[in-house]
């Protein structure tokens, strides 16, 4: 055995270097392409809303921007995307001939049936997330998570992964999962961008910890709900 | 048949016979093995658990085998750390065995576990405060060393060991196996520790708890030393076990007497500590929960005193006065019943600190519960007894175990 | 081939380390792992806008104010209505449950006609149209042939518009067999009658009495109206008020009171009169009653009958605690006494109930603060005179199946008779109708009824639920579940201040149901005639509206109607003769069976986790069931370690129960809170039908035990029967 | 797990046992991976292959 | 960062049960199942695998008849602090599956984190968590009474009582949405509470001297929480979990159920060690 394994080394060694490096670039090459070109478009299906939405003309027409079709209601819950009923009062006739318009109201308002919207910032059930906390108490702007979809003119496609059945926008356009903006992706860790780092309005009580240079260990909650900066023992803030 | 693999100049059964062999075991094996994919496919359902009994026999089985596997660690200890080069004629057998006891470990602990595809967020989230953290921890580095320890083993297989890489690698991983076996022991000694820990730390059981030293509690130490002092017994075992079955004398009495004495020496300073820890435990730390020794020995139909006198008397202190004296050492037959003993005695001490704990009512108006696993528990649990004897039979006909195997036996 | 072998490796290579530089192995890896966070089957409830609903539960007769929460137009939680004069926020666990009822597998949700044999389960589809005239073609045919009085109905209970439109519809059709489950209500109702000899339930001040002595009424075990009374029970924990219960077994109502003294059961009206005697001898009574007509000879009865020294004997109390039972209950400024035992499904005995009502007068608590007031039926059905024809005339005339007001005068209503009238062929139904009401399991000697039920020839059942009753119905007309409809709910369980709830369709009707107030003016309508002619309302809704008139705002807008005021108890008390000869008769009620052969007693008891009525457990209240109550698919039996050592039973053991009316395998269950020589066995258990849930499990007390006439109402008196205990 | 995902603190306890645990992961890897390269060395020298 | 003064002390929220009041009715058993999605099995006899985060368990005085004596007392998770700042279960928890809030006091279970190793069972003397032996299945149609402010838990994780947090969260968004930091004391409500017939269930911050569980309980936070109220016990107060779950009872049998005393020892002088 071992003879023969050396005749293939002088073999390789004279003239077979060539198509072995060449086969490992092709090799490279061919999971380069896979990885980075077929993998996202097999990993996620595409879905076509069942209206194209004009958030701009909205937005024109409405006096308070988002806030005017998605609000909070009166128990501080978020309205989210609106309901027909919402709609119905401008939209109860067609307005115009734009053919989702048509659509719209011949399907849904005339039926008194919702539009199943699909959400792209839907997140998972153990999740708890509060608009109000953020909206409200924190005063952020909705962009700030959402990006700009105040100001398409058309729906996006939704891109649902079919492994996890979640919406594309969690993990970010950018397949390698970097972003660039602060609304490109919904993950756990983007939550924990603030509320792991960022002392805004900050309750807490930092132990006493003598070596300076060396991150703070363990900061002892004494406040409420004021600040945002969750320590390890946070896990209801977000989950339920 | 199969005679090219077996090691140079030692003689083995046939080939059918030792097929036959196989197959019986692996018949247990397989059964062991659909157990293992009905607990996996339906759920934990298909065991004997319940709310109560949150941890049972697979988490004995657990902490039985890797303290039997102690003597892997404690070996290596010696043989590599302290340098007892004796002992390296019957290392293999130790780490042999330390292997399959540990690869069964984390297979059990991978069936145990009511979610087995979220296993690895014990190391991904893992929270360093518990001590199951750093039994994973532990156990999973341990389980690698022990694969380097194997490794070389199986190299040194007449035929794989003729192709040079192996023959190279199997004498380079011995160069360093030293650093090996010392970075083992420290794992050893946490996670054996932390086993013990497991149950120390949980205050809310009074049975369990014993008051600590820094985080540790008392059960931290007392599991090392136990499994330094009971694992070579196991090691003892099965090599007298072995040669029976051969009919052969596989390792010389010195190397036998040197382990069998050290493993007196630690077994006896280690159950006097334990009957310190019990005696402080009955005496100080129950009382002030307003509980009595007897408390925990009553009421019920199977947990009786006997049990702690079974433990600590009959298969604490007989086998370490047994393997303390010479005579008992030399006198294969008490060697054998003493080593016997030493090995229920640790399983009976893992069992109660996993039943029993779950056993004993806490809240006054609770009443003891018994548990009996199912047979889906059971079968999974000889699974790695299985297991182990067909790793054994193999390494064994094909591996160079006992290096003193062919002098022996002429 | 070795360069193909070779390149083909360094491809693999190549492929490995490129696919490691793409995102593909890490994502996968992310994906999987959150795909094994969140697996696909387990629901996600959506999330919507939430909103709340007031409403009134009809689970029990207690009628608590309910607040529903939904989310968008589903219903995810029911609550107890904050501010509702009955339970204020509080809730018991059937009430927190009915959306189980609402939503779970136990609905029967479209008209069925039967196809296979009776209670085989065969069913057929049909719609309402089929339905409706399948039930018509029925009664017309019967009613052409004269025999329009074999026709009856079963309704829960009299007051309200449903029970009301079944009453008007066989008076219009020419029926007077309309039947109601019985309960102490009635044998309260026939107290007042003698008593006061007016037509009124008892309503009790309980919050403001301050002794409150209880001859086993399950106080916090569910009777009158629940909550309540727990309300009431926690207020006098706070204030202090004392709280005497007397029954055999430590109920958790006993448990609860200052003082629990166990009593031989059945003797209880011996003890009430004993008391009233210590209570006359040491003058402790109210002045006013001594002015009352009879009051001579009802002394002269407890001072010759019912000495302390007699009444230690029959009852088995100790003389001492008789008597200072007696001068603290009199003493006490305002003293309550209570009876009917356990929840209240039993009518009882009537003597116990007069007895009991003759303390409360004596002590002089009618009409008082913490006293003895009334309920008066509702007032606001007032719908206009039926005209009957000749048919309606002729069967109106008829005597009623059951004997109630003829063989016994006095009674409304004797659906405890009805198996047996049938089964010895004294009388027979042509049809019959079940409304919210389930007796094949209900009623004491569920078996007998059954037999019963299978010799008439056509079954209504209106339920909502396929319970035993629907499941040997021959047709089956499905009503909306209470949170579906409108409808009044009257609430008459002891309180002493009206209270009329409204139920509201809180949410769409869930399936293809009717209203049953609607379905029978459907069939009236399709019958013509006088029949159509009786029900001049367009739909159950409309009328509701107008019967209910000015109040119907009030209802929509807060839920129920109440003002507050108490109800005055009309009629002076006196010890009318026909009261007190019926009283002069009373000897304990004696129960089935020989003492030689069954040696134990066999007495049910009632919990608050256990409905035994129209509705069965939903699975949530069965699984708050203890396992000391129902364990694997067997009930236990109560039993004193004493009497469970003399047997041979241990604790856990599998017994039979053999009873002269049955026999049951049972677990056995030691309890040092009862008397020993007594078996208690929980009430609601052993429905065969409903859901897996609850269907098959432990055993019906109802089949084990017949029901005892009372010699004055007719009512059923059977608090127990005979019994033996063997091993398995 | 790593110091860089925010669940990680800087406290005893992490730099105690997740510090053990990377001391015997870089234990274990340095020290395979050094046996591998050194036998993959030794092969090409053409140790190894002279005793048969 | 620090504003000194400004801080408002961190919530403790708490539980006082009257157990002379509770009825053992087990109106707070199924108000907590109702809300918070638990499932159930067609078999739920076997107490030792049924899922009730709220458990009302029956005590007897052990006297025969007819001195014997009942008691009910229900049980929800302690969410305990424990005397050294860690309770039982939270310390052992492997994967961080669980925590202590120190802004509430609520010891929270993250169900997806969660991979069922159940040591924290183990840990719990009060046997206030549950597992999912089974995968949840709900008849058809029962799906629709779900609530959307708990998850439905999978099977193989352990489940337990939250304090019905999500109550919490909806109170705080309305809070928000109305310019608000703070919570009234009635607009946090635990299900129980609220469902309990008998308003045995008393539930607010334990730390609020306005709040009525601080004025039944007077928790004595410098000494472990324990109660200054002679009437009111904790459950295996020795042990030194720290329960935020404080019980009332006039009754001495009861409150000596409460712990485990030596036959010898002078309750009366000794139950609050």
């Amino acid at each position: 055995m071992s003879t023969q394994d050396d005749k293939a080394k002088e073999v390789s060694a004279d003239g077979v270097a060539g198509p072995i490096i060449l086969f490992f670039i092709l090799g490279l090459a061919a999971s380069l392409v896979f990885g980075w070109i077929i993998f996202p478009k097999l990993l996620y299906s595409q879905k076509k809303q069942p209206i194209d939405f004009n958030h701009v003309l909205h937005v024109e027409a409405v006096e308070e921007g988002c806030e005017s079709c998605h609000f909070f209601r009166e128990d501080g819950s978020f309205s989210g995307i609106p309901k027909l009923e919402q709609c119905v009062d401008c939209h109860e006739d067609a307005q115009g001939e734009d053919p989702n318009e048509i659509k719209f109201v011949e399907e849904y308002v005339a039926n008194g049936r919702e539009v199943p919207w699909l959400v792209y910032a839907r997140q998972p059930d153990c999740v708890f997330f509060s608009h109000a906390a953020h909206v409200k108490k924190a005063e952020m702007d909705c962009g700030t998570c959402h990006g700009h979809i105040g100001e398409s003119e058309h729906s996006r496609v939704y891109e649902e992964n079919r492994i996890t059945g979640y919406s594309r926008d969690i993990w970010g356009k950018n397949i390698s999962g970097l972003k660039k903006h602060t609304w490109e992706r919904m993950k756990m860790d983007d939550c924990a961008e603030c509320h792991a780092t960022k002392e805004i309005g900050t309750d807490v009580e930092t132990l006493p910890w003598p070596i300076n240079w060396l991150p703070r260990p363990y900061e002892k909650q004494t406040g409420n709900q004021a600040r945002v900066k969750t320590v390890k023992e946070a896990c209801f803030v977000c989950h339920k | 048949m199969d005679s090219a693999l077996i090691p140079e100049g030692v003689k083995r059964c046939s080939f059918g016979k030792f097929a036959l062999g196989i197959i019986i075991v692996g018949g247990v094996l397989l059964w062991g093995v659909y157990a293992m994919l009905l607990v996996w496919l339906k759920g934990l359902n298909q065991t004997n658990m319940n709310d109560f009994y949150g941890f049972a026999l697979w988490i004995w089985a657990d902490l039985g085998v890797i303290a039997l596997g102690g003597g892997a660690f404690f070996t290596g200890l010696l043989r590599y750390v302290i340098g007892k080069d004796e002992l390296k004629n019957i290392i293999n057998c130790a780490v042999l065995i330390g292997f399959i006891c540990y690869s069964s470990a984390l297979l059990i602990l991978a069936i145990d576990i009511g979610q087995p595809l979220r296993g690895w967020f014990i190391f991904w989230h893992a929270n360093v405060h518990s001590m199951l953290t750093e039994v994973a921890f532990c156990l999973s580095c341990y389980f690698a060393v022990l694969t380097i320890e194997y490794i070389p083993l199986i190299l040194e297989n007449r035929q794989l060991n003729k192709v040079p890489f192996f023959h190279n690698l199997a004498h380079n991983m011995h160069e360093v196996m030293a650093i090996f076996a010392a970075t083992g022991a420290f794992l050893s000694f946490f996670h054996q520790g932390s086993l013990g820990g497991v149950a120390g730390v949980l205050y809310g059981r009074p049975f369990a708890v014993r008051e600590g030293i820094f985080i540790w509690p008392w059960t931290f130490f007392l599991f090392t030393w136990s499994a330094a002092a009971y694992g070579p017994c196991f090691t003892l075992f099965v090599t007298r076990l072995m040669e029976k079955i051969t009919g052969k004398k596989l390792v010389k009495q010195n190397v036998i007497n040197l382990l069998a004495k050290i493993s007196g020496w630690t077994m006896g300073t280690y159950i006097i500590a334990k009957i310190i820890d019990t005696w402080y435990w009955a005496a100080a730390t129950a009382p002030a929960l307003g509980l009595n020794l007897i408390d925990f020995y009553s009421n019920n139909p199977f947990y009786g005193i006997w049990i702690l006198i079974a433990e600590i008397v009959v298969c604490g202190v007989i086998p370490a006065a047994i393997l303390l004296t010479p005579k008992g050492r030399s006198n294969s037959t008490l060697l054998f019943t003493a080593v016997s003993l030493a090995c229920i005695g640790v399983l009976i001490n893992r069992w109660v600190m996993v039943l029993q704990v779950m056993a004993v009512p806490v809240m006054t108006f609770e009443n003891w519960v018994m548990y009996i696993p199912s047979w889906q528990e059971v079968a999974t649990t000889i699974l790695p007894v299985a297991y182990g004897v067909i790793l054994v039979m193999i390494s064994f006909r094909y591996l160079p175990i006992f290096p003193q195997e062919r002098e022996l036996n002429p | 081939m070795k360069i193909g072998r070779r390149s083909f490796l360094s491809f693999v290579v190549g492929g490995a380390a490129g696919t490691a530089i793409t995102p593909l192995p890490w994502k996968l890896t992310d994906d999987s792992s959150i795909w094994s966070q969140n697996w696909p089957w387990t629901p996600v409830p959506p999330d919507g806008e939430y909103s709340q609903s007031d409403s009134v539960c009809t689970l029990c007769p207690g009628g608590c104010g309910i607040t529903v929460r939904k989310v968008d137009d589903r219903v995810v939680k029911i609550e107890g209505m904050k501010g509702h004069p009955i339970n204020d926020g509080g809730l018991c666990l059937m009430g927190l449950s009915g959306l189980q009822l609402l939503y779970g597998p136990t609905r029967v949700k479209t008209p069925l006609k039967r196809v296979g044999k009776r209670g085989e389960g065969k069913w057929e589809k049909i719609s309402w149209d089929e339905a409706i005239s399948e039930v018509t073609k029925k009664l017309a045919d019967i009613r052409s042939n004269g025999e329009s009085h074999a026709v009856g109905s079963i309704v829960d209970s009299e007051s309200g518009t449903v029970p009301n439109l079944f009453k008007r519809f066989l008076t219009a059709y020419g029926s007077p067999n309309f039947m109601t489950m019985p309960s102490i209500q009635d044998s309260y109702g026939m107290t007042l009658q003698l008593m006061h000899g007016v037509s009124a339930q008892a309503g009790f001040d309980a919050e403001n009495a301050d002794f409150i002595l209880s001859f086993g009424s399950g106080i916090i075990d569910g009777w009158g109206s629940p909550v309540r009374m727990f309300k009431a029970n926690s207020a006098w924990k706070a204030n202090g008020k004392k709280v005497v219960q007397i029954e055999p077994r430590l109920s958790n109502t006993a448990a609860k009171s200052d003082k629990w003294i166990p009593i031989k059961p059945g003797t209880e009206a011996a003890l009430a009169l004993g008391l009233a005697n210590v209570i006359i001898t040491n003058s402790l009574d109210s002045k006013k009653i001594s002015q009352s007509t009879g009051f001579e000879s009802f002394k002269k009865l407890v001072q010759n009958e019912y000495s302390t020294d007699k009444v230690s004997k029959i009852t088995g109390i100790n003389s001492a605690t008789i008597v200072s039972l007696a001068k603290n209950f009199a003493r006490a400024s305002k003293p309550l006494a209570i009876c009917g035992k356990g929840q209240g499904s039993i009518p009882g005995n009537l003597n116990e109930f007069m007895a009991v009502h003759a303390l409360n007068a004596l002590v002089g608590n009618i009409n008082e603060d913490g006293g003895v007031w009334a309920v008066t039926e509702t007032d606001y059905i007032k719908w206009p005179e039926l005209e009957m024809d000749s048919v309606a005339e002729s069967g109106m005339q008829k005597e009623r199946i059951d004997g109630a007001g003829s063989e016994y005068p006095h009674a409304k209503s004797l659906l405890n008779r009805l198996a047996e009238v049938i089964n010895s062929g004294d009388g027979s139904l042509e049809v019959i109708f079940v409304s919210g009401a389930n007796p094949l399991y209900s009623m004491p000697d569920s078996k007998a009824m059954k037999t019963a039920f299978d010799s008439i020839p056509f079954v209504v059942s209106f339920s909502s639920y396929m319970d035993e009753t629907a499941g040997n119905a021959d047709l089956i007309l499905p009503n909306h579940v209470y949170l579906e409809r409108y409808e009044d709910v009257p609430t008459l369980a002891g309180l002493s201040k009206p209270i009329v709830g409204l139920t509201r369709p809180v949410v769409k009707p869930q399936f293809n149901t009717k209203h049953v107030g609607d379905v029978v003016m459907l069939i009236a309508k399709a019958l013509g005639g006088g029949m159509a002619d009786a029900f001049p309302w367009e739909s159950y809704e409309a009328c509701l509206k107008e019967t209910l008139g000015v109040k119907w705002d009030v209802l929509v807008k807060k839920g129920f109607e109440f003002n507050g005021d108490k109800c005055i108890l009309e009629g002076d008390f006196n010890f009318y003769p026909e009261a007190m000869k019926s009283l002069s008769n009373f000897s304990p009620v004696s129960v089935e069976g020989s003492v030689i052969s069954y040696p134990l007693i066999l007495i049910p008891y009632d919990s608050i986790r256990l409905a035994n009525g129209y509705i069965g457990d939903p699975p949530f209240a069965i699984k708050a069931v203890e396992d000391t109550v129902l364990k694997d698919k067997n009930s236990c039996v109560e039993i004193n370690p004493k009497t469970g050592k003399e047997l041979g039973l241990t604790e856990g053991r599998y017994a039979f129960l053999h009873t002269p009316r049955g026999k049951a395998k049972v677990k056995v269950h030691l309890y040092e809170g009862i008397m020993p020589g007594i078996v208690a066995l929980p009430r609601g258990l052993g429905h065969t039908a409903y859901d897996k849930y609850l269907a098959g499990k432990g055993c019906n007390f109802n089949e084990l035990i017949g029901p005892t006439e009372d010699p004055v109402s007719g009512l059923d008196a059977a608090w127990g029967i005979r019994a033996r205990l063997t091993k398995v | 797990m790593f110091p860089f995902s925010f669940e990680w603190i800087w406290d005893v306890g992490h730099m105690v046992f997740m510090g053990g645990l990377w001391y015997a992961l870089t234990i274990i890897g340095l020290g395979m991976t050094y046996c591998i390269l050194k036998s993959v060395i030794d092969t090409m020298q053409g140790k190894g292959g002279h005793h048969h | 960062m620090k504003e000194e003064g400004k801080h408002k002390k961190a919530k403790k929220y708490g539980m006082v049960i009257n157990l002379d009041e509770c009825t053992g009715c087990g109106a707070c058993m199924v108000a907590c199942m109702a809300e918070n999605n638990v499932p159930f099995k067609e078999d739920e006899s076997n107490k030792l695998d049924s899922i009730a985060w709220m458990r009302v368990y029956k005590l007897t005085n052990g006297k025969s008849y007819p001195e014997a004596d009942i008691c009910y007392l229900p049980r929800p998770c302690m969410h305990c602090e424990g005397d050294h700042g860690h309770s039982p279960c939270v310390s052992v928890c492997p994967a961080t599956a669980t925590d202590y809030s120190h802004e509430t006091g609520i010891v929270s279970q993250i169900y997806t984190r969660c991979f069922g190793c159940r040591y924290c069972m183990g840990a719990c003397p009060y046997h206030a968590r549950y597992f999912n032996w089974w995968d949840p299945v709900w008849p058809e149609g029962s799906t629709k009474y779900l609530s959307p402010n708990v998850s439905p838990r999978m099977r193989g994780v352990v489940e337990k009582c939250s304090f019905c947090f999500h109550r919490y969260q909806l109170a705080m968004d309305k809070a928000y949405f109305e310019g608000r930091t703070e919570l009234e004391e009635d607009e946090y409500q635990t299900s129980c509470t609220q469902a309990c017939p008998a308003g045995a269930i008393t539930f607010g911050d334990l730390n609020n001297p306005e709040h009525k569980v601080h004025q039944l309980a007077k928790p004595d936070n410098k000494h472990g929480g324990r109660p200054g109220n002679p009437n009111v016990f904790r459950l295996l107060e020795r042990l030194g979990t720290n329960p935020k779950v404080y019980y009332m009872s006039s009754r001495e049998w009861v409150r000596r159920a409460g712990d485990n005393y030596l036959d010898n020892e002078d309750f009366a002088k000794n139950y609050r060690r």
